[in-house]
């Protein structure tokens, strides 16, 4: 933000001049507000349009903490939209996006908001082509980001062992040394979930996980999902209905940019809104 | 030990192997030139010690560019300016130097002062009779200079083609203003016909094979310095941000301060080597802002092989030998060797002669392989490490 | 000024054709063999001497001896005097340094023929150094220019007796204004008189009489001819009178509020000129690097190439200039297409998707290109004639005037513009290029033999440079060098317009075009550029894909 | 050879060694090496190439009529492909890896002031044959072009005197040459009594394509009552498009006259000269020059370059010059030792190509005639005034602060290239 910005933001009509809010700003910038039983994430009427086309039209969605919330809708519903939304790649025309009680998520970059612990997995995986699968964690690794830091800093016995860790978690540990190029796509996709998870984020945004996942791959990352509902508040984006039945709690539907259902699996489809849509495709 | 450090670095086998062939080569040119007679057939004249000091000077600034270009993906078409700034730097304080040994006796103005009548010293002529400032300016200037642009640049997030132009289009504008006379940088003709450095004579041969080992020392330490900047976390956090950016700052990196960092650092060593280029050819001109001779330095590093180091330095040496040889054997058509050697390089041998050999030549590649595990990142097949 | 030139050599064709009637009439009366005089015209001066006589005292080297001889010459009554004028001017009078005599003479196949000045019969030929043209300065043409005007003042053809008129124009020779008054009493057309007028106005400001002065000065204040101002200046230099003084600052003052607009209206056409060559220059590279992600090094090559065109079509025809650019630029596209092709087939075809590295291989062809030129052509500069249609300028009043070959090129950047537009927009291979562009997978997919586009598109890119070649070798040197000069502005113009998109491309160029040359005048000409060049950079850094920011190919990275 | 050894011992001296250097590298050679050093690529290639195939027909010519001494000159010929830098490095090779005892070469100063450095540290030779900025005068170098008060002055004087001009434009490529010579013209003029308005300064970048405003303001500038004239020291390439706009805004010859100090017969065969007539320029030859020395030479150029519309210009008088002087002063010292051919040069005397002959002065200057040449429309030069005399070179302008008590005089007893005739010493580093 230009100094020009930030002294026009000091002078909106429509906010108290910082200094006097300290009040409300308890947490320092940076530090996430969500306590119990608060919800993590708070998007309201979130309006996104792409010349025109409305992407998102003022969709209103909260995530509680600790939740494991899935989203489903036809193409072009908005799903990734709203994950960049959330993570900083696209700026909302209108409405309010907070991350907590205190992090306005349409102010932040994307490397705040990941560091503010919102991780996120893309629906195409994106890992490090060139690096190992160890080094990709190890760069994920929740540490501090400085670029003088990085030079001088040498791993520590529990990071590695941590790093290894989460690699059996992830399933690669024998794949450690393995550039991550040559991995399968299940492998990348396990790879890029590892690499979120370094980052010890509060909330996790999975697209897609399991595309061009075998069976038994799919299981395996249901209940690594399931596992990490709980300590972390997980939004997972998918198509597949019978995966999602096996893990979700709440679904979500999307539907021309807006929320169209949401509730328990059942609810949902029986919702005849949500019936209509998916015939209608 | 995966995380390189300065030390871990020097002792590494490329950069033994590196530094013994250097210092090998210039050693045995030293002698050669110091202990035989000149009339001797194995005396290597001063020329040859000059044109080896060039050379080194070019490699170091392949070296420089390597490191933005091979390992953060930046191609800088404009690193020739931090080279000249640079070498103007140094000229400056050569220049000082001269004192009134100039054609018009002026202990205070360079001659192209004096004779396009500048009544006095411009300010920021001040200091570089004194050799720590001036020091101190080749590593400030460019350095400067690379920061703030880069800083600009990354920060808005102009990326490839566009980020290359402007480049150029800073090397450009740099040019047209130093050939501008106002500017007090002696105009086309620059700075020349300097006498002495610390004290020597630049015409004496000991200050020659100096000035080589000095070159020599300097590529050497960068060599060294770049090795353990790429082995460390945060060599791998730049090749992250080369492969995918986006995915690097959604984990957390301020992607623009590592671009900017090693683009800073990288100009500064452009810098360095402009400086020691200076004395050794004895001229500095806004000529080395022209951006052909910044494509012509992307293009040594393309021949030797991107992201290797020792590639950049052994593609600067070779396409400079090469067209020394060349303008003298065949003065008429060399630009068509040069020219067909770029085309066939980009074309054939994408990894550069440094890949083309490695492919080629499994054992040599096992002995790379074997020290380069850490970071030798294009070759790198899921070997042990 | 007008243009002098080109308007002498018109009188002098007119002056020519209705002259030569009467000659023809009167040669036989004129048959008088040539006769050569050794005494030295000196002493001659006096006695009556014939034409031939008077011309030779034109061997003599020192330039006040042949202004008298011309004077003489012109004094003559005789149908001869206007040819034979007009033949010193042309360097048709020759010195034939073996009898040291002048006549009329032509050089043909190294041997000048000689004709009788008189009776233009042929007299023997010499070898080409045993004669030489006869050597006149400035000063003798103006002399001969004025003379020569003097009688095209009476000359059936309204506008050469305009343009005679204008010559005389702020020339104060008595008899000249005596003969200006004469004309003007007789004079019928519209345009001579306002052009007699003038001169006569400026006689009139140095007559003793106040009145008279003051109304010439009155009427001048509407005349922008530069002589006018010139003299109004120089009585206000002279006058005492205040009542004159501040009428002349009055009329000056008036003249200068014109002028100053005229000139802003010049720099923007400047401006919109060097707009246009940018374009040009540029327009190609829009499409190879805008369009297909190929950072062409070689561009400016194919630019020049498409000069060379022109220069060898010429050296072809050379006794149809007129037209023959019009062969040149269907010739100049197929060459540097050709080429253009070539370099897509064997080197580029390998490259794509790696923008950089086209960089790079395209660089090493530039300088085979270049090399080869100097080899083929030599490294000299090569001259390309520019067709009288071309050359000159505009006349819209004495203070302003476009130069044609500017105003032609401005047209024809537009022409090329919407041209390419066009043939993107609606033909069958503008659809596939644009396909290919945005998704060559996809468009592979549906059946577009991509490799035959990426040729065809590279080509036309390439064919494109050629004829902006035809067009810059009207303004600059046709050298080697050529291409260098312009394939870094070309860049920074399609970058700064934004990649891929030719509206882009059309407003970057005229409006870094503009910028430029409205900076010139305060910054002047390289501070102007390096501003321009800062402000790209500062630009790229607020919008980092360009004026118009377009998906392509070269936009993914 | 224990001499030399010792020697090396000795003196570190720079000047001793290379000394060694150099006739150790002759000695075995039984044939005279020349050297030539122009750039046959890049962006001077366009003027530079003309001088070695001139070097080279003289080489041949030479060699026709039995060399020198006795022996063949071989031309050793390199690329300093328009390089500053690259000049330096290869006047280096040319003089100990090759062994050259003479080099003919440089076209710009900047190349120039690159070489300097080297030829005097080996005591090499060198011949600069093109018009220059003057301001310099080394013992190793013989400058056969022009000096500013053998083109600019003498150009200028006749723009006072025959043409009656009182406002000056002076239009120059932003070099050292161009701005050396409008500052001593600029000097020269204000000590005529012309006022600062009446002197227009302009310069432009190298190879400037774009006159269109620049033009404009002359006009303007020109259209202020007085004669004006503009005075150009634009450099080569930037000339062709300077002159089409002359032309295309209409300003002839009688209008505004341009008298130029870059433009000669090679320059104008690029352009089409019809809108030029009547343009001057100011130079010690001109190919239209008559007289036999100058068909000779003219037929020989045409024969060597089998082209018989291939111009001579005058930096190739100065090399013609040049070489027939070193000629003279090798066969003068039977020997090619640089110190011994520089002594002997000074004083020699070989026929210019004009009809007259050129003189090597002590301060390492011709002196020659000036002619001023108007441009016609076959590309040619007709002379219109001539200087009645030679003019004497001078090395260090008498209209510049820094340098009107400085000559340059190589015989003894002075010696020094650049001597204060007030302090009566020699300044600066060209002593020794």
């Amino acid at each position: 933000m230009s100094a020009l910005d930030s002294l026009r933001e000091t002078f909106r009509r429509d906010q108290v001049f910082d200094f006097m809010r300290q009040g409300t700003r308890s947490v320092s910038p940076g530090q996430l507000d969500a306590g119990d039983g608060k919800n993590i994430l708070y998007l309201e009427d979130i309006t996104v349009s792409f010349d025109g086309f409305k992407a998102l039209n003022d969709l209103t969605m909260y995530i509680k903490t600790g939740e494991l919330r899935c989203i489903i809708g036809p193409n072009g519903a908005g799903k990734s939209t709203m994950m960049d939304v959330i993570t900083g790649k696209t700026r909302p025309d209108s409405g309010t996006c907070f991350f907590g009680q205190t992090l306005d998520l349409t102010r932040l970059s994307e490397t705040d908001i990941a560091t503010a612990g919102i991780g996120r997995k893309f629906q195409k995986p994106t890992v490090f082509p060139e690096h190992t699968a160890f080094e990709n964690l190890e760069l994920a690794m929740h540490d501090a980001k400085g670029t003088w830091h990085s030079l001088f800093t040498r791993m520590s016995g529990e990071q590695k062992s941590w790093i290894e860790e989460t690699l059996a978690q992830v399933g690669l540990l024998e794949d450690r040394d393995k550039v991550a190029g040559l991995l399968s796509h299940g492998q990348k996709q396990w790879l890029e979930i590892g690499m979120v998870l370094m980052q010890k984020p509060q909330l996790l945004l999975v697209d897609e996980p399991i595309a061009g996942m075998t069976r038994q791959e799919v299981e395996r990352t249901g209940q690594l999902l399931q596992s990490l509902a709980g300590k972390h508040s997980v939004v997972v984006v998918e198509h597949d209905m019978e995966f999602i039945r096996s893990i979700a709690s709440t679904v979500t539907v999307l539907h021309q940019g807006s929320v169209l259902a949401e509730g328990t699996m059942d609810q949902v489809q029986n919702d005849p809104k949500v019936i209509e849509v998916y015939l209608g495709e | 030990m995966r995380d390189s450090t300065f030390k871990s670095a020097l002792s590494d086998r490329t950069a033994k192997t590196f530094m013994g062939v250097l210092f090998g080569a210039t050693l045995l040119v030293t002698l050669l030139n110091q202990i035989f007679p000149p009339d001797s057939a194995l005396h290597v004249s001063a020329y040859t010690v000059t044109l080896l000091g060039k050379y080194l000077c070019y490699a170091l600034l392949a070296l420089a560019l390597d490191l933005v270009w091979g390992y953060c993906g930046i191609l800088s078409l404009g690193h020739g300016a931090f080279f000249a700034l640079g070498g103007y730097a140094m000229g400056m304080y050569l220049m000082r130097q001269i004192g009134d040994r100039g054609v018009y006796g002026n202990a205070e103005l360079p001659d192209f002062m004096v004779f396009l009548n500048w009544s006095e010293l411009p300010w920021y002529w001040h200091g570089f009779d004194q050799f720590w400032f001036a020091a101190l300016m080749i590593l400030l200037v460019p350095g400067l200079l690379a920061f703030v642009f880069g800083w600009l640049a990354f920060r808005s997030r102009v990326t490839g083609v566009y980020l290359s132009i402007i480049t150029q289009a800073l090397t450009y504008a740099l040019m047209l203003a130093f050939f501008r006379n106002e500017l007090g940088f002696g105009g086309n003709n620059g700075l020349t016909d300097f006498k002495d450095l610390l004290g020597f004579s630049l015409q004496s041969d000991g200050t020659r094979v100096a000035l080589l080992m000095a070159t020599a020392i300097s590529l050497a330490f960068a060599f060294v310095l770049c090795r353990w900047i790429t082995g460390s976390k945060l060599g791998r956090v730049v090749l992250a941000v080369r492969d995918a950016e986006s995915r690097a700052r959604f984990i957390g990196y301020r992607t623009e301060h590592y671009k900017l960092w090693v683009f800073t650092a990288s100009a500064i060593l452009a810098g360095i080597a402009g400086a020691l280029y200076v004395p050794q050819v004895g001229i500095i001109n806004p000529g080395e802002f022209s951006p052909l001779n910044s494509i012509e330095l992307v293009v040594w590093v393309a021949v030797g092989g991107r992201a290797t180091l020792y590639g950049a330095v052994i593609g600067a040496i070779l396409v400079n030998y090469g067209k020394t040889v060349f303008t003298g054997i065949m003065p008429e058509a060399w630009l068509f060797a040069l020219g067909g050697l770029f085309v066939a390089v980009t074309v054939f041998m994408p990894q550069g002669i440094v890949g083309l050999v490695e492919k080629h030549w499994p054992t040599l590649k096992q002995r790379f392989m074997k020290s380069d595990s850490n970071d030798d990142r294009p070759s790198a097949q899921g070997e042990p490490s | 000024m007008g243009d002098t030139f080109s308007r002498i050599l018109a009188a002098c064709l007119l002056i020519m054709l209705t002259s030569l009637s009467w000659a023809e009439e009167l040669l036989p009366e004129e048959t008088a063999p040539p006769q050569t005089t050794e005494e030295t015209p000196a002493e001659e001066i006096a006695a009556p001497l014939s034409i031939q006589d008077i011309l030779n005292q034109l061997t003599e080297r020192s330039f006040d001896m042949k202004e008298a001889a011309i004077r003489q010459l012109a004094e003559q009554d005789s149908p001869r005097v206007i040819p034979l004028l007009n033949a010193l001017m042309e360097r048709e009078l020759v010195h034939n340094r073996e009898n040291d005599t002048i006549s009329l003479g032509h050089k043909a196949d190294g041997e000048w023929q000689l004709l009788d000045p008189v009776s233009e019969q042929p007299i023997g030929t010499v070898n080409s150094r045993a004669a030489r043209p006869v050597v006149i300065n400035n000063r003798l043409r103006t002399v001969i220019n004025n003379q020569l005007a003097l009688f095209a003042l009476n000359s059936d053809n309204s506008d050469a007796r305009a343009e005679a008129a204008e010559q005389l124009i702020g020339n104060d020779d008595p008899d000249m204004l005596s003969a200006l008054r004469l004309r003007r009493e007789s004079e019928d057309n519209a345009r001579v008189i306002e052009q007699i007028d003038t001169a006569l106005n400026i006689a009139a400001l140095s007559s003793d009489d106040l009145t008279t002065r003051l109304n010439a000065i009155d009427t001048l204040s509407r005349n922008l001819h530069p002589e006018v101002k010139n003299s109004l200046n120089d009585r206000l230099r002279n006058t005492e009178v205040d009542a004159e003084k501040v009428a002349l600052e009055k009329a000056l003052a008036r003249i200068d509020a014109r002028i100053e607009n005229f000139q802003t209206a010049d720099t923007i056409f400047f401006g919109l000129s060097l707009g246009s060559v940018l374009l040009l220059a540029a327009i190609g590279l829009a499409i190879t690097f805008g369009v297909m992600g190929v950072i062409n090094m070689a561009h400016g090559e194919l630019i020049m190439l498409g000069a060379y065109t022109t220069y060898v079509v010429q050296q072809l025809l050379p006794n149809s200039n007129e037209w023959s650019l019009l062969i040149a630029l269907p010739a100049a596209f197929l060459v540097s297409a050709v080429v253009g092709i070539f370099i897509e087939r064997f080197v580029i075809r390998f490259l794509y998707g790696r923008p950089l590295e086209t960089l790079l291989a395209t660089f090493g062809v530039s300088l085979i290109l270049q090399q080869a030129v100097r080899v083929i052509f030599s490294p000299l500069n090569r001259t390309v004639i520019t067709p009288d249609w071309m050359s000159g300028a505009l006349q819209i009043n004495p203070v302003f005037s476009l130069t044609y070959n500017r105003l032609y090129i401005i047209f024809f950047a537009l022409a090329v513009f919407l041209g390419l537009l066009t043939l993107l927009k609606k033909t069958r291979l503008g659809l596939q290029v644009r396909a290919v562009s945005q998704n060559r997978t996809t468009a592979r997919a549906l059946g577009i033999r991509s490799e035959r586009v990426n040729a065809l598109t590279f080509g036309l890119g390439s064919g494109i440079a050629g004829i902006a070649g035809v067009a810059l070798a009207q303004l600059t040197n046709v050298g080697p060098n050529l291409g260098q000069s312009y394939i870094i502005d070309s860049f920074m113009v399609v970058v700064f317009g934004g990649v891929g998109n030719l509206w882009g491309t059309l407003t970057a160029a005229f409006g870094l075009g503009i910028a430029n040359k409205l900076l010139e005048p305060m910054a002047g000409a390289v501070l102007a550029k390096i501003l321009v060049l800062i402000f790209i950079i500062l630009f790229i850094q607020r919008k980092p894909r360009g004026l118009f920011p377009q998906r392509g190919r070269a936009a993914e990275e | 050879m224990s001499f030399s050894k010792s020697m090396k011992k000795l003196a570190a001296g720079v000047v001793a060694s290379s000394a060694i250097v150099y006739s150790g590298a002759v000695m075995a050679a039984d044939t005279i090496k020349v050297g030539v050093l122009h750039s046959l690529s890049g962006t001077m290639a366009i003027s530079e190439s003309t001088l070695k195939d001139t070097v080279l027909m003289m080489i041949e010519e030479q060699n026709k009529k039995g060399g020198v001494m006795g022996k063949k000159l071989e031309p050793v010929v390199v690329d300093p492909a328009s390089n500053w830098p690259l000049f330096a490095e290869k006047t280096r090779e040319l003089i100990t890896k090759e062994g050259v005892d003479v080099i003919f070469g440089c076209w710009t100063s900047v190349s120039r002031k690159s070489v300097l450095p080297v030829v005097e540290e080996l005591n090499g030779l060198l011949f600069y044959p093109v018009q220059y900025e003057g301001e310099e005068s080394s013992k190793n170098v013989f400058y056969t072009g022009a000096a500013p008060n053998q083109q600019a002055i003498p150009a200028v004087d006749y723009l006072l005197n025959d043409l009656g001009v009182k406002r000056f434009v002076l239009a120059g490529t932003d070099y050292v040459y161009p701005r050396t010579t409008n500052k001593i013209l600029e000097a020269y003029l204000k000590a005529k009594g012309i006022p600062e308005k009446d002197i227009m300064i302009n310069y432009t970048p190298f190879g400037h394509s774009d006159w269109q405003s620049i033009v404009s303001d002359v006009k303007s500038f020109g259209s202020q009552g007085k004669k004006t004239a503009v005075v150009s020291t634009i450099n080569g390439d930037a000339n062709v498009p300077f002159y089409k706009e002359l032309g295309n805004q209409g300003i002839s010859a009688e209008d505004i006259p341009v008298v130029a100090f870059s433009v000669g017969e090679e320059e104008l065969s690029g352009i089409d000269t019809a809108p030029l007539v009547g343009h001057l320029a100011a130079w010690n030859y001109f190919q239209s020059v008559y007289n036999d020395a100058n068909e000779a030479f003219i037929d020989q150029w045409h024969g060597f370059t089998g082209d018989k519309k291939r111009v001579t210009n005058d930096p190739m008088e100065a090399t013609y010059i040049g070489f027939n002087m070193w000629v003279k002063a090798v066969e003068k010292a039977k020997s090619t030792d640089t110190d011994k051919v520089a002594d002997a040069m000074i004083g020699i005397q070989t026929p210019n190509l004009t009809g007259g002959m050129a003189v090597m002065n002590e301060n390492h200057h011709l002196s020659k005639p000036v002619l001023i040449g108007e441009i016609q429309d076959d590309g040619q030069f007709a002379v219109v005034w001539e200087t009645d005399g030679l003019v004497k070179g001078d090395a260090w302008s008498d209209f510049l602060p820094g340098s009107k008590d400085l000559i340059s005089d190589w015989t003894a007893p002075i010696k020094c290239g650049n001597y204060n005739t007030k302090t009566k010493s020699c300044g600066g580093a060209a002593a020794e």
